[in-house]
């Protein structure tokens, strides 16, 4: 079995479960004979068809909407939008219908969808292409929201988001989509989809995030080791709905929590974890609370884009202000 | 200096106001003249489950409704050429076909009466429940019928729209991806003059909303929508072709909204009385009744006796309407999700137990 | 001089504006001879002409759209969309133009303009006609977010968003839309965009809010006083940028603080201000912070919208836990 | 049956591929012989500037960059026709547009080198910057083709928009509402078959892509877009038409994507080799230069020579770009408002200072 990326294991998900399903089919712009912009639909359309994998009008209202009425007819659509800064046409489609379907006809009807985000900056992209807009979806009721961050979750997070009978956001972040290869075996194996994962133990600090920034965390942690403060480590996963337990629990032992993710600070989701930490482990913080984000303002073009993205500095510092305001 | 294309929009019409045929005879749909009895009672259905509706809001039993008033050949005539298979997306006015289509009479009630239960169709369970976000229905019938033309069945999506929906972005969705894949898709233009307070010429420049299927290489069709006969024909022609693999149409029903815009708005405060007036010298009901009247096919008293039975068929609907013990609180939470993720036990719980 | 309605306070300040500044606009569906649905315009097409107040085709896209164009060039459009449910197609040229314009074009080109939004739920309206979807805008950097909750703070700060040269959204809490009346002088005042509101002072528990919901939080307190509990209450009015001193001085006092809004609980605005008390405020705390909010649901139709809103009993609940936990 | 109206899409052509007129004499825009050898150096200049910028990008020195090859009759016939006092609101391709507007190639290059310096044009201070959520462009244009009506300024908005851009909402709503209001706006559709991978013909269903502004009752025609003689004159007639008050027109210019879509795409990968060899022979430049050298108007030493001198502009301009130091970090909340507000003056200090 060889190693494969991210973007790899995306592929690999999608291909197990158009097999094993014919209900799933994959929709978007450019995703059938180009494989998609990012190629995560390579091949695809050579093994599947045209009909299980479709070139859509260049709209994204028209995909959203498509992509509704497929699901409401039994279908299971993964679209995919091209750039995470191209989602804001769809929230419509999203938010007054998909998420509300089965609620809003008390189980009548329902939308079995994914919607693939490639998301995030760092890769030196053209204005609109390096958005994380993940907040834009967590504060509504009926959707899921995954951000997998690396080939083994990527693949099975996907496989269950496909499986899923309601829809799903799923956010790639497209930075680390070559970044390092793992084995993942083709197994069909999904993963939970409310599970937070701790990936590094930890006893003074819990660093808590998602996505391309879990590099930065885990390599925030090595640093701070050497520095003799231990950093636990969890990789979000799914932010709604949020295993909170996971992260309370992290934090009943540390006492400290930085919270991580490149969105801007205000409104971002890292608040919503600040906050139930506010809420639930109040008591078993021994500093404040620190988030280290992108900045209240829009990801600059790429010459910047490095100034605001959160760095392994940043998160360093966060920590140690937690350490030493305790 | 050559042409690269050119279009012509067609207009249809069989019965006149005053209830003669403009042509010769009756158009090839109509298999037997009881066909159109039966569906005069089907419009006249509407009317009095329509104007109890009306009467009940007043009265404060029913929230918000949007009144059919004047719009029953459109409705009836168009959901009158459907399979039962085939797949019905409305907005929220097409009382008249989605009673045809079989949503009850309650169901209908319930909705406007704050109670998702009623978008739960016991019988018309291939249909969409209303939809409130204007032309965003268009895209679920598009995506609908993709889903038909892939797993090949012979089945067509139709949905409504309005004067003032056509404007909206959705539905140029749903017709450019119609004609991009060939879907069986109908897309229904009730075009009665207003939406709301904005009049329509005030929605577009274009000289007939039914050209605006050319956008999307569709056929585009105006039909007269007062007229049951000419509604039934060109939806029926515009469904086959459809289940033929031929692809979709926009069918501009030109009608009027007799009505206020919903019972929560006053549309003497923007137009003119006179041009109700007008408008009500061609409603549908009236000329379909003389027609049948003169054919010796309907009599005063049929129409008494069936008002009768219509009423009191409506009636025991909105009894059982009032009669249903509002749903369990609990229900926001049981239907959000398949099934009820971990995080959110602890609120339902919360809206549970006291307080 | 007499009293207004919150509604008549924004049609005072949308006249005031228009006859003070001919660049000001008004474009809407039915804003014109029906002067909007809820009559926020009533008289202003009569008065300023069609040329300042217009009626726009029905297409959300359409009107967020133009309004950016005619902001670019100068006029100061105020648009409006008719119920917070409708927004959705909005968001794409509100994110992607208008809160980026002066940034991207590095102050060469401005959107000053105002999105009217009436908010939330209680009135028994249809369906997606009820929404509180505020965190879909706090965000975004370069959007500022008001909600005023009394007639004097809708005129003042309405005017201010007018003035304001960038992008403002403005939501309007329909259900207290004519709930009193107060004395609104029509001096052409306007009140500062990044202020909150001291409602009520107290010492034992400060209640943030905004919108409708300060009317619960004046019941509860009136509750609570009988009880012994003295509560503060502050409506933040300006959601972004956030006037976060206010709340944490009062949070210093009361050691704390019960956040309450209609919107969905994960996600939602109440999050932010709780994650800045977890950063800033943990060691003022004596109590865990409490969100009393619209649950993790869709804003349910009207039979059970009541079940849904938080509830003056709710409030007070957990004012009362914040007590007992200290 | 009657007809409620009717329609034909025109094709305009002048200049053949071999460079030889269709008809018996230039068109009438043409002023004099000189006005096109000045409007074919503005498309050679275009071209150079093209190839120097995708040639930066190969090296490292560009960011993604999308090449406007073939393009170039569009671009300069539509840009040649409009006033200084109008507004060009452009999508991200049109490089001979923003050139002959008066953009600044190191302008250009600072946008794609990820410096957001590159769009506060220091000229063409009318015009809108690169847009790169596909149509949205089209609405900003309609939104300033309001106020200038409103304002009775005798000024018209002029926007570009793909093939592919001619499926989004936004392209339909800016159309509706040019009808609606009857907006001094035109709007080019550059079709040149390709939205990245995927072909025009997956679209829509329309036979024109011109037609689609028949669904906002707009003038609608359809042009030979490597032809500059016919583009400028179809672009000229609109623009009048808009500026004396006639409302809105839809432009379908038809050419060809001779590039990759962007400096990051591998055209092979979905279409062929032959049907690009094909365009080749059709592209714009090749039949201009025919027809002047033809006429005696230019020749080969005055083509070399006038390529030199281009190249020479631009590397001045490169070079003036790639000695640009970055922008202060800062900048990206020094911009984001009017003013700085409290709320975010931690984050900039923090931003500033020692991390
Ligand atoms: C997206 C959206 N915007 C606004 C509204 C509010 N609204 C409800 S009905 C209506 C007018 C609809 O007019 P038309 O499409 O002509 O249909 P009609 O009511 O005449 O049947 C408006 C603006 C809405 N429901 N959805
Ligand atoms: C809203 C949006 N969706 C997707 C994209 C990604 N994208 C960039 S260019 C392009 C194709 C555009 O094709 P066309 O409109 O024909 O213009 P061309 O590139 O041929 O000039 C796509 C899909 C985008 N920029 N914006
Ligand atoms: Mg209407
Ligand atoms: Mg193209």
């Amino acid at each position: 079995m060889a190693a494969i990326t991210l973007i790899e294991a995306v592929t690999q998900a999608l291909a197990y479960e158009m097999a094993n399903d014919g209900a799933v089919l994959v929709l978007g712009e450019d995703v059938g004979v180009n494989g998609g912009v990012f190629r995560a639909t390579a091949g695809l359309q050579q093994r599947f068809g045209d009909q299980r994998v479709i070139d859509t009008p260049l709209d994204e209202t028209t995909i959203a909407g498509l992509t509704v009425g497929l699901s409401l007819q039994g279908m299971k659509p993964v679209a995919e939008a091209q750039f995470d800064g191209f989602v804001y046409p769809m929230l419509d489609q999203l938010i007054c219908h998909a998420a509300r379907m089965r609620n809003r006809t008390r189980g009548r009807l329902t939308c079995p969808l994914v919607l693939r985000v490639p998301w995030g900056g760092g890769i030196r992209a053209p204005e609109h292409h390096s958005e994380a807009n993940e907040a834009m979806f967590t504060n509504v009721p009926g959707l899921r929201v995954v951000l997998p961050s690396s080939p083994q979750r990527a693949y099975g997070l996907l496989l269950a988001a496909i499986r899923d009978p309601d829809p799903v956001i799923f956010f790639e972040p497209k930075r680390i989509y070559r970044q390092y290869k793992e084995e993942v075996p083709d197994d069909g194996e999904a993963l939970p989809l409310d599970v937070c994962y701790v990936l590094r133990d930890g006893i003074d600090v819990t660093l808590v995030t998602w996505g391309a920034q879990v590099k930065e965390c885990l390599e925030a942690a090595e640093k701070l080791e050497s520095d003799g403060i231990s950093a636990e480590v969890i990789d979000v996963a799914t932010l709604r709905p949020l295993d909170f337990a996971t992260i309370a629990e992290s934090v009943a032992r540390t006492g400290r929590c930085v919270i991580v993710h490149e969105a801007p600070r205000t409104g971002g989701f890292g608040a919503e974890i600040a906050a139930r930490l506010a809420e639930q482990s109040m008591f078993d913080l021994v500093a404040p609370v620190e988030r280290v984000t992108g900045w209240d303002t829009h990801i600059p073009l790429f010459r910047l884009e490095m100034k605001y993205l959160p760095s392994v500095e940043r998160i360093c510092a966060a920590a140690r202000r937690t350490m030493e305001r305790s | 200096m050559s042409v690269a294309a050119s279009f012509s929009i067609e207009y249809v019409e069989h019965l006149a106001a005053d209830g003669r045929l403009k042509g010769e005879r009756l158009p090839n749909w109509v298999e037997s003249p009881q066909q159109l009895v039966d569906l005069y009672r089907h419009m006249l259905f509407t009317r009095s489950f329509d104007s109890k509706a009306v009467a009940l809001q007043r009265t404060g039993k029913l929230g918000t409704y949007a009144s059919c008033l004047g719009h029953e050949a459109s409705h009836v005539g168009v959901a009158s050429a459907m399979h039962v298979d085939d797949l019905l997306a409305v907005s929220y006015r097409e009382i008249g076909a989605m009673l045809m289509r079989g949503v009850r009479p309650r169901e209908i009630l319930m909705y406007w009466g704050g109670d998702e239960r009623g978008s739960c169709f016991e019988q018309a369970i291939n249909d969409l429940p209303i939809c409130v976000p204007i032309a965003t229905q268009c895209l679920h019938a598009a995506g609908s019928a993709l889903a038909f033309k892939l797993r090949e069945e012979p089945r067509v999506a139709v949905a409504f729209v309005g004067d003032g929906g056509s404007s909206k972005s959705d539905f140029y969705a749903a017709l450019n991806s119609a004609g991009a894949y060939a879907l069986p898709l109908v897309l229904v233009v009730v075009n009665n003059q207003w939406a709301i307070s904005v009049p329509r010429r005030a929605q577009t420049g274009a000289q007939t909303l039914a050209q605006k299927g050319l956008a999307g290489g569709l056929e585009s069709i105006q039909v007269d929508g007062n007229d049951l006969l000419a509604v039934r024909e060109v939806a029926e022609h515009a469904i086959k072709r459809a289940r033929n693999g031929h692809g979709g149409t926009v069918i501009e029903c030109i009608t009027y909204r007799l009505s206020d815009h919903t019972t929560a708005d006053d549309a003497r405060r923007y137009r003119d009385e006179a041009e109700v007036k007008a408008a009500w010298e061609k409603e549908p009901m009236l000329r379909l009744r003389r027609y049948l009247i003169e054919q010796g096919l309907w009599s005063e008293s049929e129409e008494t006796e069936w008002k009768q039975e219509c009423n009191q068929r409506v009636d025991e609907e909105v009894n059982a309407y009032l009669e249903l013990a509002p749903p369990p609180a609990t229900d926001m939470f049981d239907y959000l999700y398949a099934e009820l993720p971990d995080d959110l036990r602890g609120q339902r719980a919360q809206l549970e137990g006291p307080r």
